[in-house]
């Protein structure tokens, strides 16, 4: 084949690739903060006895679980600007994965508090805590233990998928890489190199969910239990 | 450019939705395949097994399918190994849907109660007896619904199959789109699409969950 | 090393790398049918060789690593010639050109650059106007790079960009999607020369390329093609 | 040891030691009967328990004796009857169900502590959350209680580092400190062996020494005639016999001297 | 009993009842160790298991008495010492596995039965796969070791359709379908209730009176006393006190002592 791979040509614009891999790491971090809230509210919507908060609920988690990120965040962007209100492309970009990942989250949530036993249920009510007591002290945080592999996962895969909100002028990584190999034609030596970078952040973002759980699960510090 | 959507555009969009199924099938059926080796790898008495399988998901996982896709059709073609596009994506669903079914099965396998596994060590059944007669049927039945739920993000995921030149659903909608430019409608027909082939599926993992959650009470007696 | 050439000749079929996603150059017709400035002009050049033509449908991403790596023969696709693109893959001579233009929303007042300071611009990302306005540092523009045209003029017709960097054919395009917010060209850009791009050391094919080249801008039917879909003619230097 | 007269001084204010008769029952059950679906657990069930008693309810599996302690504690709801817990109406749909719950202390088969938090912090939970017990005050109640079942050295273990016998001590202490009127107990030493079940209920036992009143299901036999004022043997959701522990020695149906004679 | 008698076969053909003294030792344990980590659980353990013999274990929880037992079986692989069982030499690495567990049957607390299988199904599996019974000798076996077992109409129910006792006596039926030389039990009714244990152990003891040789991890002291040729009481992973079954009655050390006390 009539292919010089030429590296250096690529990695001299390292800072772009840099200034694309934090925007990535902001965007999977605002995500992953209030998409994980918004899907601790999703859950225990989820599971209210009131059956049109928990209608409500169902809708969302389906019609977010079962459609493309990439059309929701084209709904967002440009519906939003047709009705007025115009954000910045990164705000757009983040709104749409905080509620794409928040369906998700909402999912897993509920599995991890069903898993919760009854009788840690029972006991707590027992000792007469109130429902948001009981969830609060009593289901949310084993219920993160029990489901924070899946958890972190999702965040990461969020991560990577978070290259599509590039559609809409947000300068992450593969944005920066499309724009870098546009305009050098060095598709390889990008594509390899935005690879590398895709693993490195993922192994980032694992430890740093590593560190997170060492220091939200006391017990698993204490006990070293593997998470 | 310009022009109203018609009958001939929804019919592209129909070819479009046969491809995506089509991939679809295709990455189920090779990454389940290959995605149970990578099960029995990882949960393999051979430690160098356990460590290799355990290397390849993370690898995998940590990288975007699209980035796959592109290194399997140009990135072989460039190191001289001329594959088709249909082969390129089929190999790299394999490869990324192998490596997260085989993380959800290897979990399945492992939520088998300890006792089950070491009451049919007692009986003397071979390692492959007891995966096969003792162990399997017991993870599949815990496995369906999150593997069913898979299937979603797969049917989704296929999309990418456009950077080697597939016209699956998104990409015949971009084209579309890109002649009428009309983006919301043309982005809210690929959506409810995308519904109408991804919600029975949802519903069905919901279904076998509920089911499912029965099945792991009786796992633990007592 | 076989020569590119003959194998074409050999294979009767001349497979032509095309993005079927930017408009007017090329897209499909309501009859699904491939069309445009760049379908017509691969069309001419398969019935001059007397080839079958097979297109390679390609995203503005994969243009490059399919004449790389053998799976298309070459491109027409809008390429446009830059000395860093010429490191990777060669091109022939002009085939055309793209007046780009910055346009703007008829209702602001803006004449020219320095109008334009602190105004965020839409461009498609990678393309020749984002490169240009992108090294324009001192007239501090902010930009905002889309994927594609159909998302930069979608951003232009919902409400998202006011100023869009393209050629001066999509910016008259958009008044027609929205009337409620026309736009004109306000600002000439730069015309930039648009070659056929073929991988690198393939001296016969090229001298070939360039011959036709040469010969339909001079007989006209390159600039009528470019006409019907532009709406304008090529430049007179160009035409000869 | 003060800190027990401590939790129990209503009781002993009331003037009710250990030993004498009940006065106005603490727990009232009265013609209970309860359904799941359509299989009936409870069949008309009554008994009362006075103040300062120690009621023991014995019975094979599936006769509804977990069901009848869970019915007095609201964790079912009961089909028709009335049950009465502390001044309490059980039975009343708009019941304050925290309220009867403070009342209340429950301790069930699987200890069930909460294994996030150490064993200090499952004890200041409740009084923190509920009573709003200031912290430093909590702190102090956790140590008191958990000097009481003899634990006072676990204040900051997690749940699994301690032994089946350890934790459903602390699950005891657990209630204790809510400072309940009535202690309901669920089978709480079957799942230890021997030796950590005398540790169980040696505690239990003090606690009865101390006039608490309390409701428990057993298959200790010779505890449940040691420790009992009243026994009441239920069979097929149904009040059998019941008695005091003398009963056990000379039963009346076939069905108690079939269940007494089984356990070999 | 016919069918007993078919199982036990070899046992009385070598002339050998139950209250006969042990000849050659089917189980034999030396001198073994077994750490796990720092955790020192067995620490020189030895015992003997004559023919036909059955020995009880007992001690309190974590005394190593499971691992024991687990050891014999090599579920567990030991540090240092010897274990023989039925003449397979169990601390040589190169043990032929499968042929030991063919010899040895193991049951334990939780029932364990394949959820997924009916209890015919449980039972033939082995036999079927490992020894290649055909299907139909299988199915006659597992009728056989059903009645034995009293449970002949519970064929084709599933595990979960059983209750606790059931699914007990299906689980020792299921061993005793592989037509082992020894049985080993772990605490084989500490799951079930007195009713359903004495089910159980009345199984248990019609085995020893056929002359099984067998194993037992157990909390139940009076069974113990009443069908033990040994007991061996284990303290700290040491056999503290080992003999008949006397011994409980007059315990030669405060541990024994203590233990037999604890229970009330
Ligand atoms: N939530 C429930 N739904 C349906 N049936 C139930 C439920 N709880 C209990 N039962 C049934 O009610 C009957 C009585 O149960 P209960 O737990 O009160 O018995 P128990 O006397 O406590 O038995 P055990 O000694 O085994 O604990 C049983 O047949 C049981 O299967
Ligand atoms: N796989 C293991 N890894 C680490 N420690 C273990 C393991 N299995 C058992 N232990 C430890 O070894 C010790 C002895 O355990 P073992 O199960 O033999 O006791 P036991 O006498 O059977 O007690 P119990 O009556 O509670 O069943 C305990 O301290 C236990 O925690
Ligand atoms: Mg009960
Ligand atoms: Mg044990």
């Amino acid at each position: 084949m009539h292919i010089e791979f030429d590296f250096p040509a690529v990695l001299e614009r390292w800072p772009s690739f840099l200034g694309g891999a934090v925007l990535t790491l902001e965007l999977a971090f605002i995500a992953t903060l209030f998409g994980g809230i918004l899907g601790a509210i999703g859950a225990i919507g989820r599971r209210s006895r009131n059956r049109s908060v928990a209608n409500i609920c169902t809708i969302y988690v389906e019609a977010i679980r079962n459609t493309p990120l990439l059309v929701q965040i084209f709904l967002v962007y440009f519906g939003l600007a047709s009705i007025g209100l115009k954000f910045s492309a990164f705000s757009v970009a983040a709104l749409a994965l905080v509620i794409n990942v928040g369906a998700y989250t909402t999912e897993i949530m509920r599995a991890g508090f069903d898993a919760i036993p009854q009788g840690q249920i029972e006991a707590a009510e027992g000792l007469a805590l109130s429902r948001l007591q009981i969830y609060w002290h009593v289901i949310l945080l084993p219920a993160m233990e029990k489901v924070y592999p899946s958890l972190t996962s999702q965040f990461v895969l969020l991560m990577l998928a978070s290259s599509v909100t590039s559609q809409i002028s947000a300068e992450e990584l593969t944005a920066v890489a499309n724009y870098i190999q546009s305009d050098t034609y060095r598709a390889f030596e990008t594509y390899i190199l935005v690879a590398l970078a895709y693993v490195v952040l993922s192994l980032i973002m694992r430890a740093g969910f590593w560190g997170l759980g060492m220091l939200i699960f006391p017990r698993q510090r204490r006990l070293g239990t593997p998470l | 450019m310009g022009g109203h959507l018609n009958g001939n555009h929804l019919l592209f969009l129909g070819q479009g939705m046969l491809w995506t199924f089509g991939l679809s099938v295709i990455a189920l059926g090779g990454g389940g395949i290959a995605g149970f080796i990578v099960a029995l790898c990882r949960v393999s008495p051979s430690r160098w097994l356990r460590i290799a399988s355990g290397a390849y998901v993370q690898l995998i996982q940590g990288m975007p399918l699209l980035v796959i896709m592109f290194l399997a059709y140009f990135g072989l073609a460039a190191i001289g190994v001329q594959v088709s596009p249909l082969a390129a994506v089929g190999a790299s669903l394999t490869v990324y849907v192998s490596a997260y079914l085989g993380e959800i099965w290897r979990g399945c396998i492992r939520s088998v109660p300890r006792p089950q596994w070491e009451a049919a060590e007692g009986l003397a059944l071979s390692r492959a007896q007891r995966m096969r007669m003792v162990i399997l049927p017991q993870a599949v039945r815990i496995a369906t619904p999150p593997t069913v739920g898979f299937m979603v993000q797969i049917i989704k995921n296929t999309s990418l199959a456009s950077v080697v030149g597939f016209v699956e659903l998104t990409r015949a909608g971009q084209i579309i789109n890109n002649s009428l430019f009309e983006p919301f409608l043309i982005y809210s027909i690929i959506a409810l699409v995308y519904f109408v082939l991804c919600f029975p599926i949802s519903r069905l993992s919901h279904r076998l969950e509920r089911r499912g959650g029965a099945a792991r009470e009786t796992l633990t007696p007592a | 090393r076989a020569d590119l050439l003959d194998d074409i000749m050999k294979a009767k079929k001349i497979r032509i790398a095309t993005d079927l996603a930017i408009p007017p150059s090329g897209m499909i017709d309501s009859n699904l049918q491939p069309t445009g400035s760049d379908v017509e002009t691969a069309q001419l050049l398969a019935k001059d060789w007397g080839l079958e033509l097979e297109f390679v449908q390609t995203t503005g991403a994969t243009r490059i690593p399919n004449v790389q790596t053998g799976k298309a023969d070459i491109i027409i696709s809008t390429l446009s010639v830059t000395p860093d693109r010429a490191k990777v893959i060669d091109f022939t001579k002009p085939y055309a050109a793209l007046q780009s233009v910055v346009g703007g929303l008829k209702s602001l007042p803006v004449k020219d650059w320095p109008d334009l300071k602190g105004k965020t611009i839409a461009v498609s990302r990678g393309t020749t106007q984002d490169q240009v306005l992108s090294n324009m540092k001192d007239r501090d523009l902010q930009i905002a790079r889309y994927d594609d045209d159909a998302t930069m003029v979608t951003a232009a017709v919902t409400g998202q960009a006011d100023f869009i960097a393209t050629s001066a054919t999509i910016v008259n395009q958009i008044g027609v999607k929205n009337p409620a917010r026309p736009f004109e060209p306000k600002v000439l850009i730069q015309t930039f020369d648009l070659a056929v791009g073929l991988r690198k050391n393939e001296p016969r094919l090229m001298e070939k390329l360039n011959a036709w080249i040469e010969t339909n801008l001079k007989n006209g039917k390159l600039n009528a093609i470019y006409k019907k879909f532009h709406g304008s003619e090529l430049p007179q230097e160009m035409r000869g | 040891m003060p800190e027990i007269a401590a939790i129990n001084q209503k009781a002993n204010q009331a003037g009710i030691g250990p030993a004498t008769a009940p006065a106005s029952p603490v727990v009232m059950l009265k013609d209970v009967h309860k359904s799941f679906g359509s299989l009936k657990v409870l069949d008309g069930v009554s008994f009362e328990v006075g103040r300062g008693e120690v009621t023991v309810i014995i019975g094979r599996s599936g006769s509804g004796k977990s069901t009848a302690l869970r019915c007095i504690d609201r964790f079912e709801r009961i089909n028709s009857g009335e049950i009465l817990v502390c001044g309490h109406r059980v039975d009343d749909p708009g019941l304050d169900l925290r309220a009867l719950r403070q009342d209340v202390g429950i301790v069930f088969q699987s200890y069930n502590l909460f294994p996030h938090l150490t064993i200090e912090q499952n004890i200041i939970l409740a009084p923190c959350a509920v009573k709003r017990v200031p912290k430093p005050a909590a702190k102090e109640l956790a140590r008191r209680v958990l000097a009481q079942v003899g634990l006072e050295d676990k204040l900051h273990a997690y749940p699994e580092q301690l032994s089946g016998g350890q934790q459903q001590r602390a699950a005891i202490a657990r209630s204790l400190a809510m400072q309940p009127k009535v202690m309901l107990f669920d089978e709480v030493t079957s799942a230890l062996d021997p030796e950590l079940t005398g540790e169980v209920l040696k505690v239990i036992e003090r606690l009865a020494a101390d006039g608490m009143t309390m409701v428990m299901v057993t298959h200790e036999m010779g505890f449940a005639r040691g420790i009992a004022d009243q026994i009441v043997f239920m069979h097929r959701g149904r009040v059998h016999e019941a008695g005091p522990p003398e009963m056990l020695a000379s039963p009346r149906t076939p069905e108690l001297s079939q269940f007494v004679g089984a356990g070999l």
